[in-house]
């Protein structure tokens, strides 16, 4: 019970953290606010540009802004989005489904590779393990809006196999999925692999198959589990990455979401869908940080003590 | 029951087996001694086909109950391994996976050979639990390994390996892990197993262990088998040199008679400190008291996790004592500010269990000496003389100057140690465990070292272990701790004679002294002066 | 741990000098462009615009007709720069904040963690935007941009390293020789603490110049004329269909500095470990 | 004239879908609040306006039957169709034109745009149900155009009172009288339009009466060129907006696809000169600029033929546009050269650059932060840096965020600006050049100079609808704008939309935005 408040006192902290700095970067863009927020290309007049300043509150002093801005969180108001009209959490509800969705079938697709590509090559030969890490590198050193274009161009545009069109069917998210896929497969594998390699050099490992084991079974029962567990580290990683290649991928193939969102607000100055974003990245960390860290003892009893 | 002729063993073009025969008869217990690395562990894991994916395994013969075992597919090897040869490695306190239960672990011996089906199964668990000798087998079945004792992790473990029946017992290094006490029940756990009729391989380097069960001992060395014979001949009478340095490195008593005491230099007084644990407090240290003399040897023993090394480390200065206080010299050495007790460091040094931790790793010899000899005061141009000196006194060669810790051998780090103890010409030296990770051979010129240089500059020595052997060679007088206090203290003959707390009486009880033949002062003549060669 | 080691890593005799030979002509153009492309990099030729890989431009020419093998070639060192500047941006800042949390007592240990998790609670791609929101494109500002994206992260492993360190035998010995606190910590505990990280730091070399390119795509990178990698990746996308050498170089310089600095970090970090655990 | 890809012989068949793919996406889709092109452009299905312009200039009847235009251009009367039902059924009439107008006009609305081209209005009067007057508080020529465009469209008064806040987020509630209904909305990826099939009251620029053909309209927003050419190409898309000038090439390789190229009228891509300061306040400095560039080869070159090279700083498809300006200016270094001479930068430093009283000859033009920049202008812009260091002249192109750009362009700090601002209107001379078109005060007129004819001729502009005398004070803004070297005109951009050969009928509007309401699919062609 203490340290379930503790946790929500942690996660909470964050949250705080979070609203803070964005709300501080709003107050660090330079030139007038309101000229940022409306572009180069207006003929708004000094009246709108009056009513857009008083709207976004920046006619009062910093700390009164900063205050009323917490007190709306607070109560779950994020604000409206200046450019879109729309309030922000209805906009991140909106725009969360197809970013989860491709997250998820990202999420799935890399580890289904990294396990299939750790498990096949953890302490095997020389040459099998250099094809694994070849592959895993340029997985990793290849940008990731250039997969996504090679895989567009290759499936869809050359050989018609994957559309872009209908972008929230099965199959216009293998593509997109893909390419967040590959290069989170590529890290996944190699500290699954590493993860693998250190737990089948673990006496344990060599006992279980003094026990009669074959080589795949220890592999698969005994070695897996705490390969697992060394995955749980990276966890806030891999949800920063999924969340920012969202961006990327999104952006490549035109696809709704969140990271479609973001660079839209960042685009546009949008600051409350920005601080929008900010918040929903905390709490998403947040939450699944705790939920792995959960899992994480259900894996390794050792924690639990 | 099985006869291994010409086995040979290489990783790549090294060889760590050259050649190894040996047979072994159901209800016999032979066993394989050497130092580390001479290849016993891989003529262990070689005798169940897992000498490991580089490893290029030959024999001439090798056959296990009649059936030719050279020829095995890794599916013929399944069948062996665990229903008919079972073997216990090494690292008995890691061998289970940690993630898993005790129980999961015996009974997947049971399900992999089929001998028990999934109804069947749990039942079969806890009794072999319960063979071995756990106590409660349904609760700690359902535990997993770190929630065990070392002791009780080791007889899960064989548990394990016993579960599909083997007939021989192949166990690497059953003992080295555990305390005295839960040795002495390992083994008696074992030799009941041979007693019942299975085939023991029994693999160590601790002789006072192997003497207790062996009906017949071979003596590996670098990869051979040196010598061979009834435990016996072998103990009374070894043949070859590297049995004789072996058997002549097993600590003895104290050669030297009590001296002459000098003023006292350290003193502990009513010190007590607790520690915070996850689950409330923990006593670590509970009213100790101490004075340690120029010139004298205390030796502080006990089981792990009694408090050693805490005390230790309160005499150093390293922790603050909860309550009670300590002297250095006459001058308070707890309470004090980091400040004040600077300039008093140089007078109580210490020597490490671990000594490679004790080092930092990016700095060679030369430098972890240098650092030492700086910080007494000495000037900068006097400094390499002081170092050469240092290494000459604890026997190294000045070669070793631009070698780092992992570049040396553990001999060679606990030297380098102990001439950075002694650089600072300090007045008492607080040793924890500073031989326990090393090999018996190399255990001795260790406490020879030490030994001698006390002798020659008449420093006052902490020895702390958990090693009776080791405490009675090295002490005047010894103190034995159990959960924090300071049970029994007294001369070292007296207590070693006739303990008086009955947990001294339980150590002393575990440790077969009588099987082994009293140590030989010929090989004292190693100490200052004589260069390392481990 | 102990022998028993079944797998190890096997030794990768080639891999090594496969990953210098590759970095070398690199590091020659980031340190002497006009020893390789004696032309200047910004020059244009709209006559020749668009060649194909041939004799005279070996990587072919761009839409403006500069020969990109001079650009290639003149990038190395403004996209070395930017992943470097990033790289050792992020590192110093990390290993401050790192050393300041471990080091500096509960009360600077509690702000830092708190500071950092919530850095770290944010993606990497969105810290690097909010502060190019603030701040704006150009190189100076990317490179910030990306240095704050990777500090936190960086920051928590000084801090966890210096924590072990800090409780390591090794510097209670060091204490228990008479050695005072600024010299435990300058010549311990930020050696030992530091060090793992300057061999992550190399791989994470690698992912700035990544990230700089995924900045430069999404329209906040840096700006011509500068010739750098990324940018010019970003560019040559729009000519995949029609003139595919614009981006295939630049971009195979990225991946394959990426990948030799990744192999030649792994091998740093492999020895690290052999020299210290 | 801007022409369909349709013109074959075969009758228009009714149903079917279309994609579209745009480059960009509206951030807000209230045509009275968006100053974007793209909103208008994909709006243009959903709104009708009052009357509809052709591209000669020309003003037809279409919400407007019929209407005057007071003597003194300060109030327009309509004659609105009595037939015209909202796509909710609601009727449009006078009321509704009010309601729009002064929603527009309202403060609260934040119009970026629309409220702009409202100019200063001052209310509109309710003759009877179906006859409105819009009224001024000056003479306001430009109205006629500004009530053409889609940002002068109608929302269903019901959606207004309903929805008003949130019109911006696209979607059902945006009600209009167009031939296509707003049926759905997924942000990011596509906007989705079905027919209207009550419409009855198209422009009479459009080529059939009745509802649209197509069933249904996507569009799609994709705004990675090479993905836009890669679904056009493998015909996944039918018809693609912005077409990368280095990829028209692909397409016109084709047999299954055509291109479309129109002009974009209003303010060419052009470089403004900041007259208030040295050195460009100096005339010869400023020629010699204008003279030393080879704006003709680099344009080509970027361009591949797509964009034509510009001489004044109206496109060509405007009204009003002066063509006597054509090639009256052309490339000439030793022209600027010797201007330069004549300026007093004779001596040239160590770097080859000109130098007067010990200062270095450097103009300053900032660089737009890369997510604003279209078209490679940053790249167009090396070139030009390249040509005018040969002349002597050292560019400096600072890179700053917005906040701090606008600050220095916009504060008169920079010595050069670029922009372009499309409008089928010769009035955006008046935002260009009139000395009240303060850029500090939301104008755009960054020569930082009130050249006294300048402002005359554009205020008259204005202020009258006499062709005749609108010709006249246009073509000689444009000349002087020229002569006095205010301005680089640069490139006409050029709408290159790409689309298979089954769509038909498809025409771009004098926005050279293309127009759905006409087009219908026929068999593909392959
Ligand atoms: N997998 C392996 N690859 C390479 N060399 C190995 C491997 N396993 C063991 N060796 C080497 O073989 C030799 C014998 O090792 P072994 O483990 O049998 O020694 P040991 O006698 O059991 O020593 P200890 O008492 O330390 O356990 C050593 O030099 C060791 O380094
Ligand atoms: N820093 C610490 N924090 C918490 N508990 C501690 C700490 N140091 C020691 N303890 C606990 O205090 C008790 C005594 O530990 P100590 O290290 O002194 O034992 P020891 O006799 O040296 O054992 P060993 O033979 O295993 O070295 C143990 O239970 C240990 O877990
Ligand atoms: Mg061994
Ligand atoms: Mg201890």
């Amino acid at each position: 019970m203490r340290t379930l408040a503790k946790r929500v006192g942690a996660g909470l902290a964050v949250l705080y953290g979070a609203a803070t700095l964005a709300f501080v970067s709003l107050q660090l863009i330079p030139g007038d606010t309101v000229s940022t927020l409306l572009g180069p290309a207006t003929t708004a007049s000094a009246e709108v540009r009056a009513q857009i300043k008083a709207e976004l509150g920046l006619d009062q002093p910093p700390l009164a802004r900063y205050l009323a801005y917490l007190g709306r969180v607070v109560t779950g108001d994020l604000g409206s989005s200046y450019q879109l009209q729309r309030p922000v959490w209805q906009l991140i509800g909106d725009q969360l489904g197809p970013t989860v969705q491709l997250a998820a079938a990202a999420m799935a697709a890399a580890v289904l590779i990294a396990l299939v590509s750790a498990v096949a090559t953890a302490g095997r030969r020389r040459q099998v393990r250099a094809a694994a890490t070849a592959w895993e590198l340029v997985a990793v050193s290849l940008p990731s809006y250039w997969l996504g274009i090679l895989l567009l161009t290759a499936f869809s545009f050359q050989l018609p196999i994957f559309p872009v069109i209908g972008a929230q069917d099965l199959p216009a998210l293998v593509l997109p999925a893909l390419t967040l896929a590959l290069p989170i497969a590529g890290v996944l594998a190699q500290v699954l692999r590493e993860g693998l390699e250190a737990a089948l050099a673990q006496p344990f490992a060599v006992t279980a198959r003094a026990r009669g084991l074959s080589q795949t079974a220890v592999r698969l029962r005994h070695a897996l589990r705490h390969a697992a567990s060394s995955l749980a580290t990276l966890t806030g990683w891999l949800v920063g990455t999924l969340l920012g290649g969202a961006v990327l991928v999104e952006t490549v193939f035109g696809r709704s979401g969140i990271g479609a969102l973001t660079l839209q607000a960042v685009d546009n100055k949008d600051m409350p869908v920005v601080m929008g974003v900010v918040l929903l990245s905390a709490l998403v960390f947040v939450v699944i940080s705790n939920l792995v860290d959960l899992l994480y003892r259900v894996i390794d009893p050792r924690v639990r003590a | 029951m099985i006869q291994v002729d010409g086995l040979e063993v290489s990783f790549g073009a090294v060889p760590a087996v050259r050649g190894v025969s040996f047979q072994v008869a159901p209800g016999e217990c032979l066993a394989i001694v050497g130092e580390s690395g001479s290849g016993k562990s891989v003529t262990a894991r070689a005798l169940v086909g897992l000498a490991g994916d580089r490893a290029s395994v030959r024999a001439r013969a090798f056959t296990f109950e009649g059936e030719d075992l050279t020829a095995l597919t890794e599916t013929g090897w399944r069948a062996v391994r665990g229903r008919r040869i079972g073997l216990i490695l090494q690292d008995a306190l890691v061998s289970l996976d940690p993630l898993r239960t005790v129980g999961a672990e015996v009974a997947e011996t049971l399900r992999v050979h089929r001998v028990a089906d999934r109804a069947e199964r749990p039942g079969r668990v806890l009794s072999l639990l319960s063979e071995v000798g756990v106590p409660d087998p349904g609760r700690r079945a359902r535990q997993h390994p770190h929630e065990l004792s070392g002791g009780l992790r080791q007889r899960a473990l064989i548990a394990s390996v016993l579960a599909a029946g083997p007939s021989l017992l192949v166990a690497d290094e059953p003992t080295t892990a555990l305390d005295a006490t839960v040795q002495a029940q390992i083994l008696d756990l074992l030799g009941r197993l041979r007693d019942a009729g299975s085939g023991l391989l029994l693999i160590s380097h601790d002789l006072a262990a192997v003497a207790r069960l062996a009906d017949r001992i071979a003596v590996m060395h670098e990869g051979r088998i040196v010598e061979e014979g009834t435990a016996a001949e072998v103990l009374a009478e070894p043949r070859h040199p590297y049995t004789r340095a072996l058997l002549a490195a097993v600590p003895g008593a104290r050669a030297t008679a009590p001296r002459e005491r000098g003023p006292v230099q350290l003193s502990v007084e009513g010190v007590f400190r607790r520690f915070r644990t996850p689950d409330g407090h923990q006593q670590a240290v509970d009213d100790v008291s101490f004075e340690l003399r120029a010139g004298e040897t205390l030796g502080l023993v006990g089981e792990s996790g009694s408090g050693k090394t805490t005390v230790a480390r309160i005499a150093l200065g390293l922790l603050e004592p909860d309550e009670g206080r300590v002297l250095l010299g006459g001058r308070s050495w707890s309470g004090v500010r980091e400040r004040d007790r600077r300039a008093g460091r140089r007078r109580i040094q210490a020597v490490y269990q671990d000594p490679l931790g004790s080092f930092d790793p990016r700095h060679p010899v030369g430098r972890i000496l240098g650092q030492a000899v700086a910080l007494t005061g000495l000037p900068r141009r006097e400094r390499p003389a002081r170092v050469a000196e240092l290494l000459d006194q604890v026997g190294l060669p000045a070669t070793l100057l631009g070698r780092r810790p992992l570049e040396m051998s553990g001999g060679q780090r606990q030297r380098v140690a102990i001439a950075r103890a002694l650089a600072a010409r300090p007045d008492v030296i607080v040793c924890d465990e500073p031989v326990s990770a090393l090999d018996v051979s190399i255990q001795a010129q260790i406490l020879d070292l030490l030994a001698a240089l006390q002798r020659d500059l008449g420093v006052a020595m902490l020895f702390i272990s958990h090693d009776l052997g080791v405490i009675r060679h090295v002490s005047d007088r010894i103190a034995v701790m159990k959960d924090g206090r300071i049970v029994e203290s007294g001369d070292a003959a007296e207590v070693f004679g006739s303990p008086a707390h009955p947990y001294t009486k339980e150590l002393l009880a575990a440790v077969s002294w009588d099987r082994l033949p009293r140590r030989r002062p010929a090989a004292r003549a190693s100490g200052p002066g004589r260069h390392g060669h481990e | 741990m102990t022998a028993l080691t079944l797998t190890r890593v096997p030794g990768r005799r080639w891999s090594l000098p496969l990953a210098w030979a590759v970095l070398a002509p690199i590091l020659v153009a980031a340190a002497a462009p006009e020893l390789l492309a004696a032309v200047s990099p910004i020059a244009i030729d709209p006559v020749n615009a668009l060649l194909p890989p041939g004799p005279g431009h070996w990587f072919g020419t761009d839409q403006l007709g500069r020969d990109l093998f001079t650009r290639v070639v003149h990038g190395a060192r403004p996209s070395l720069l930017l992943g470097l500047g990033a790289t050792v941006l992020a590192v110093a800042a990390g290993a401050l904040l790192g050393l300041a949390a471990a080091l500096g007592g509960r009360a600077a240990d509690q702000i830092v963690t708190r500071v950092l998790d919530i850095l770290l609670s944010l993606p990497q791609l969105l810290l690097a935007l909010l502060v190019i929101t603030v701040l704006g494109g150009g190189v100076a500002n990317v490179v910030l941009a990306i240095a704050v994206a990777f500090t936190p992260g960086y920051a928590r492993i000084v801090r966890a390293e210096a924590l072990v360190v800090r409780r390591s035998g090794y510097v209670e010995a060091a204490k228990g020789l008479g050695l005072g606190r600024p010299a435990l910590i300058a010549r311990h505990i930020l050696p030992n603490a530091v060090g793992p990280l300057l061999v992550l730091a190399t791989v994470g070399f690698g992912t700035a110049l990544i990230a700089g390119s995924g900045l430069s795509f999404l329209g906040f990178g840096v700006q011509p004329p500068d010739p750098e990698w990324g940018a010019m990746l970003a560019e040559g996308r729009d000519f995949l269909a029609t003139a595919w050498w614009i981006g295939l170089f630049p971009g195979a310089a990225i991946t394959a500095t990426v990948i030799a600095v990744n192999v030649l970090g792994r091998a740093a970090q492999r020895r690290f470990t052999r020299r210290t655990s | 004239e801007p022409s369909g890809a349709g013109s074959t012989s075969a009758a228009p068949v009714k149903g079917g879908a279309l994609t579209f793919a745009a480059d960009t996406e509206p951030v807000s889709f209230d045509v009275h609040v968006s100053s974007q092109d793209i909103t208008g452009a994909i709006l243009r299905n959903v709104f009708d306006s009052l009357i509809a312009e052709d591209a000669a200039g020309k003003f037809h009847p279409w919400l407007a039957e019929s209407w005057e235009v007071a003597p003194d251009l300060k109030s327009y009367t309509f004659h609105l169709r009595k037939d015209v039902k909202f796509h909710d059924g609601t009727p449009f009439d006078a009321e509704a034109v009010k309601i729009n107008f002064d929603r527009i006009a309202d403060p609260a609305t934040k119009s970026q745009l629309a409220a702009s081209l409202l100019g200063p209005y001052t209310g509109t009067k309710i003759i009877d149900p179906h006859t409105v007057t819009v009224e001024f508080s000056a003479p306001f020529a430009p109205f006629l155009q500004a009530a053409s465009t889609a940002y002068l469209g109608f929302y269903s008064p019901k959606t207004i009172a309903a929805n008003a806040a949130t019109l911006g987020s696209g979607g059902p509630a945006g009600v209009g009288t167009g031939p296509f209904v707003f049926t759905e909305y997924a942000k990011g990826r596509q906007a989705v339009f079905t027919r209207n099939p009550g419409y009855a009251w198209p422009p009479k620029t459009a080529v059939h009466t009745g509802p649209a053909y197509l069933d249904q309209l996507t569009v799609r927003f994709l705004p990675e060129a090479s993905v836009r050419v890669g679904s056009l190409t493998s015909r996944q898309i039918d018809v693609a907006a912005a077409i990368p000038p280095a990829n028209a090439g692909t397409i016109e390789g084709n047999a299954a696809l055509t291109l479309l190229n129109a002009d974009y009228p209003g303010g060419n891509y052009s470089i403004y000169l900041n007259a208030s300061k040295a050195p460009l306040n100096d005339e010869k400095v400023r020629k010699a600029l204008q003279r030393g560039i080879d704006i003709d080869t680099n344009v080509k070159a970027l361009y591949f033929g797509h964009f034509k090279r510009a001489w004044s700083p109206l496109a060509p498809t405007t009204p009003g546009y002066n063509p006597a300006l054509e090639n009256s200016w052309p490339y000439d270094p030793a022209l600027a050269g010797k201007l330069l001479d004549e300026a007093g930068w004779t001596a040239r430093d160590a770097d080859g650059y000109r130098v007067k009283d010990g200062e270095r000859l450097v103009v300053d033009w900032p660089l737009l932060p890369a997510q604003y920049v279209r078209d490679q202008r940053d790249i167009l812009g090396q070139a030009f840096q390249a040509d005018l260091k040969k002349i002597g002249v050292e560019v400096k192109r600072p890179q700053a965020d917005i906040g701090t750009y606008l600050e220095r362009v916009y504060g008169g700090k920079a010595d050069l600006a670029d922009y372009s601002w499309s409008r089928f209107e010769p009035d955006v001379l008046w935002l260009l050049f009139n000395g009240a078109s303060r850029p500090q005060e939301g104008g755009q007129n960054a020569t930082f100079l009130n050249d006294p004819d300048l402002t005359k001729w554009t205020d008259q502009g204005r202020a009258t609808l006499d062709e005749a005398v609108r010709a006249d004070v246009y073509g000689r803004t444009q000349q002087r704008a020229v002569d006095l070297a205010l301005v680089i005109p640069v490139y006409t951009q050029s709408q290159v939309l790409g689309l298979g050969k089954q769509v038909r009928g498809l025409t771009l509007d004098a926005n050279a935005w293309p127009l759905f309401y006409d087009v219908w699919l026929g068999k593909t062609t392959q």
